[in-house]
């Protein structure tokens, strides 16, 4: 555990590691996200009730789950960079959150659009909807926070203790369907029961979260390799591959 | 070089003491004391201003006005909470001292409490019969709004302590603690609503307590990290 | 015996600039390190690093031969530190100041009352004691700061501009209480612009404000 | 002492320079810049948690909460307004200048408007509409909050500058501003609450207009005095 | 042609102790009047009332052989006024907190900016203009506020322990400007608690701190 950490926590070893894998992230991404956009949006049934409008659901559903995941993985960042003290676990939760931020404002965009036809109104003070707000607001102060330090180091941490303090929400959101009666769906996928929408609904539905999710891993890695060079820019290594002489070109 | 009759300071006394000082300074400056308590009944009284004065409707709707009244008051106190401390140089020295940092936080934390919170909660029947809320209510009000005032207050320390640093930190203070401060609002206003409708509301007070119990455990420390943090930039 | 507050390779960047770097010094009982350098050198950075108060640095510190963790918390019970920021709470009085720090410490003296009077006696504050001290002039106001060196014994003084709108007479009395300290097997750090004249051995940490230094102790 | 080639600094170059330095000290830090209008966002989001969901309820209340919720943005913005200055000393310096007082407040407080007021009028649409408002009362919340909120500042401004010399004015500036304020607020809420109704607000928008110069036309004198005497304590 | 500045009959009191009574002086264009006294003997509240900040006085003051209203509009053009603050807004970089100053001043100077620009370098920031003032050194801060005395020229420096955390070299220089302001025709009143090394002649007005004074101008 340790050694894996630690080996995690080196700036060189994760910058050569992981260089490969972008490629493969990034063409398995695309390739998930088109299969999954171009079915849900042309080719999968149109809903019994909600016809075509009903084709957000392929941007609303994976923006929604990415936005919570994202936070997660953020929280998860900060116990690594808080106990282990690990600059790039710091430096991805800096570059998750403006993601999480945009996820949760298409899914709430997305939401409020579809809300339009089926709801007939873009906006009810729902407990979910509520509280994917308030979601925003976390994210919105994560950032504020960090940006508002002068010395990098104590934003971080203060970012890492205020990324911990948030996650009370996600529960929240999670339950909020369940513990108040409202509008809002619930959740489809589930491990101990099949969805009750048709397949040709479901798959397409999961190829796009999918390839949400993995869109979400290749932006991250990506930005969070560039930050990285860009702080370590005066180190040995960063000097041997900007010169071409490490065994990392 | 202490010599041999000193005694060990305890962390009681240091306690005390620290919450003795803060009591002090909020008697001696009258009207920070009266501050929350004042601008609770400010905030209030804003209400049928803006609402219209139908009494039916106040009545209604005063759970939840009388709960966001006391959300912002404690929100507005809790910039206060650290700042003076931290411009003079006396929050430095109280994270120089040799104590446990936790507990003393604590200290500042109730001090903070028992003018902000606790006052409300106490002076709450007044505002209760202001807006026309059957008697019988009255308490349910005042007993949600001391719980979750209490929850309130350690976990704006946390956001207080973490903004410090921010020249004007207050809106972004706001940023931060108003999302936590939700669950707290929607069980206490939800609970005094209930009451209203004549229903038992034991279950929702278990869990305000278990939020409380939760804030006390965990705040402090988080609290100190965060000043130890701010402190250092 | 080990050395009160040694350092070995300690070093500090802000901002991208050294502030220093590889800096080994060590800091025994009755000893005095006087810490100069131009404005913006680091004066300050290198007291908060050795209170505890400021982590990003390199290197180790050592308290009594045990390392120090960034917290210090070791450390804190034997310091009695004096910053930029004077520490004094305008909407108290000098005595209730005291009082105040009297409980923060990690011992107590039997005759705590007593004591704080003879405190405030001794900084030329007789008459001043009730009054809050937002009350006060900038002199008399660090002078409420500077009666905390009498309140009680602490093992190392670590005092930032002491001398800051202290009156030419008070000057001359607080080098004596440096001085004083030191002889009585205390050690000092104190950084000051003001030539400091005390009798006896002084020693220096030197930056030069391009990251260099010296260290003579 | 001043040599031939120097030229006289106009009014009009000390108002502009004080202006754009305010202004540059908020953008160059976002969270305030963005401050009362997300305190605006999330007082308005308190309301649906503390008073209950429903749409047909919220829409009635929508403007009432509104200018509430607004009010109290520019409050909690108004302690802001001197503090820092007075803090470095920089106030101090203001005043010693040799341009006339007043209209150099008045740049100040112009600034402090256009990140409040105007960009929470700018902005009140957004809220109407989560509010459930219908779209043809929108300009109305909006037309009232630009030109009152004007007022506010400026009324504010006073309070402001008589609480500086108080360590955490917050509290006591409320108690002396909200007063002042409800005048604003009745006309504010009510006429925004007519518009609802579909009757014409043009005399309410002309009385607003009134309040609105007469506070500027005497404000920033009120507050010169005031910020003078609070230097001197 | 009158004195610049003069006092009769000047008292103040404070919290029922009384700083200072019927002191005269005046002070001429080419004069400079070193303030001394202990801490709390009232140096800056004399200052604050010569500046019109502080109207709580008896007695009369005359600035250029005119009486002065209580708010002492007809000097503020003159008048270069440094407090124990120092008046330097820590969000701005040097160079615009500079500007802001040349904008509330009475006169500008044809090349303002390059003036801004030359009181920096002379301050000795070169290399810190664009940082905001925040991320200073205790002593680099004050001398944002110092370089105000570079930027235009005004009659008459009102200057409350201009020393305040500026290093050695920087007293010096400092003392030379003062120097070179009284010599030039400009006249300066100084606290501070620093032995005043200038050349040339140094007119003193002395508090005791017990509300007795002593005037040599
Ligand atoms: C602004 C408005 C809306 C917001 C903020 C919102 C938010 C969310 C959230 C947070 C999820 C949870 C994803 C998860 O973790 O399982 C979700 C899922 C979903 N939403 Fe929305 N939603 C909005 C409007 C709508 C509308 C108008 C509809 C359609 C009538 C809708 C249909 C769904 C469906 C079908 C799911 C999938 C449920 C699941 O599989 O978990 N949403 N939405
Ligand atoms: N804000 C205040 N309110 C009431 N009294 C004050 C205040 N400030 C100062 N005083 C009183 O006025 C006296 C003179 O204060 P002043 O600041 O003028 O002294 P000073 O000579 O400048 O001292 P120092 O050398 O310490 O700066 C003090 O002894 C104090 O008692
Ligand atoms: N809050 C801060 N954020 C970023 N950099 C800072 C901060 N404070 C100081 N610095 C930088 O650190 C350097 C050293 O500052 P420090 O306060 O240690 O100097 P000092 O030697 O105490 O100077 P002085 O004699 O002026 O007090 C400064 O040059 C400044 O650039
Ligand atoms: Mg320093
Ligand atoms: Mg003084």
């Amino acid at each position: 555990m340790w050694r894996f950490i630690h080996k995690w926590g080196s700036p060189k070893w994760f910058y050569t590691t992981t260089g490969p894998w972008l490629p493969w992230l990034w063409s398995a991404a695309l390739i998930l996200l088109i299969v999954g956009v171009v079915w849900g949006l042309a080719i999968a049934p149109p809903d019994r009730y909600q016809h075509d409008s009903a084709r957000i659901l392929y941007v609303h559903v994976p923006a929604a789950i990415l936005a919570q995941s994202c936070f997660a993985v953020m929280a998860v960042s900060a116990i690594i960079f808080l106990v282990w003290k690990i600059k790039i676990a710091d430096i991805a939760a800096m570059v998750m959150a403006p993601f999480g931020a945009a996820m949760t404002f298409a899914a709430l965009f997305s939401g409020a659009v579809w809300g339009i036809p089926t709801w007939g109104t873009w906006w009810v003070w729902d407990a979910r909807l509520t509280s994917m707000l308030i979601q925003l607001f976390i994210y919105l102060g994560v950032i504020g926070l960090r940006a508002s330090f002068t010395s990098r180091d104590s934003g971080a941490r203060a970012a890492a203790i205020m990324t911990l303090v948030g996650v009370v929400n996600l529960p929240i959101i999670k339950y909020s369907v369940v513990w108040w009666n409202t509008l809002h769906q619930p959740a489809t996928f589930s491990l101990d029961k099949a969805p009750a929408m048709p397949a040709s609904m479901w798959l397409p539905l999961l190829f796009s979260v999918l390839g949400f999710y993995l869109f979400f891993a290749a932006y991250t890695l990506t930005r969070t390799r560039n930050q990285l060079l860009k702080r370590e820019a005066r180190s040995r290594w960063v000097k041997e591959i900007a010169l071409g002489t490490g065994k990392a070109s | 070089m202490s010599s041999s009759d000193h005694s060990r300071v305890s962390l009681r006394r240091a306690f005390c003491s620290v919450l003795k000082r803060e009591l002090v300074l909020r008697f001696r400056r009258r009207q920070e004391l009266a501050g929350p308590l004042l601008f609770f009944a400010l905030v209030v009284v804003l209400f049928p201003l803006g609402l219209g004065p139908e009494p039916q409707r106040l009545a209604e709707l005063a759970p939840g006005l009388l709960w966001v009244a006391a959300l912002l008051a404690m929100l507005l106190s809790l910039d206060g909470l650290f700042r003076n401390d931290y411009d003079d140089g006396t929050l430095e020295q109280l994270m120089l001292s040799p104590h446990p940092q936790a507990p003393l936080i604590v200290a500042k934390v109730l001090a903070h409490w028992l003018v902000s919170g606790f006052a409300l909660a106490l002076f709450s029947p007044l505002f209760s019969a202001m807006l026309g809320l059957p008697w019988q209510q009255w308490w349910a009000v005042a007993v949600t709004l001391a719980l979750g005032s209490a929850t309130l207050s350690l976990v704006g320390s946390i956001a207080a302590a973490l903004t410090l640093g921010v020249q004007r930190g207050g809106v972004l203070l706001s940023l931060l603690v108003l999302p936590l401060y939700t669950p707290v609002l929607i069980f206490g206003a939800g609970a005094a609503q209930l009451a209203l409708q004549g229903a038992s509301i034991a279950p929702q007070l278990a869990l305000m307590g278990a939020m409380l119990a939760i804030a006390l455990g965990l705040a402090p420390w988080a609290t100190a990290a965060a000043l130890r943090l701010t402190l250092s930039d | 015996m080990p050395a009160l507050l040694s350092a070995v390779g300690l070093g500090c960047e802000r901002d991208d600039r050294v502030l220093f770097s590889a800096l080994d010094f060590s800091l025994e009982a009755g000893q005095l390190a006087w810490i100069e350098g131009p404005n913006g050198s680091g004066k300050t950075t290198l007291l908060k690093i050795l209170s505890g108060q400021f982590a990003e640095y390199q290197g180790q510190l050592y308290w009594q031969g045990e390392q120090l963790d960034r917290h210090a918390r070791a450390l804190r019970g034997d310091l009695l530190y004096l910053g930029h920021h004077s520490g004094v709470k305008a909407g108290l009085t000098a005595l209730e100041n005291l009082a105040w720090y009297q409980a923060l410490a990690e011992y107590r003296a039997p005759n705590a009352e007593q004591r704080r009077w003879q405190a405030l006696e001794t900084v030329g504050l007789r008459g001043f004691e009730d009054v809050t001290v937002e009350r006060l002039s900038a002199g008399q106001q660090r002078r409420v700061a500077l009666a905390r060196l009498h309140l009680e014994p602490r093992l190392l003084w670590i005092l930032d501009e002491p001398f800051t709108a202290i009156d030419a007479a008070g000057v001359k009395q607080l080098e004596r209480w440096i001085a004083q300290h030191r002889d009585s097997g205390g050690a000092v750090m104190v950084t000051t612009h003001h030539p400091l004249e005390l009798s006896g051995s002084v020693g220096h940490i030197r930056f030069d404000g391009r990251g260099g230094h010296h260290v003579e102790l």
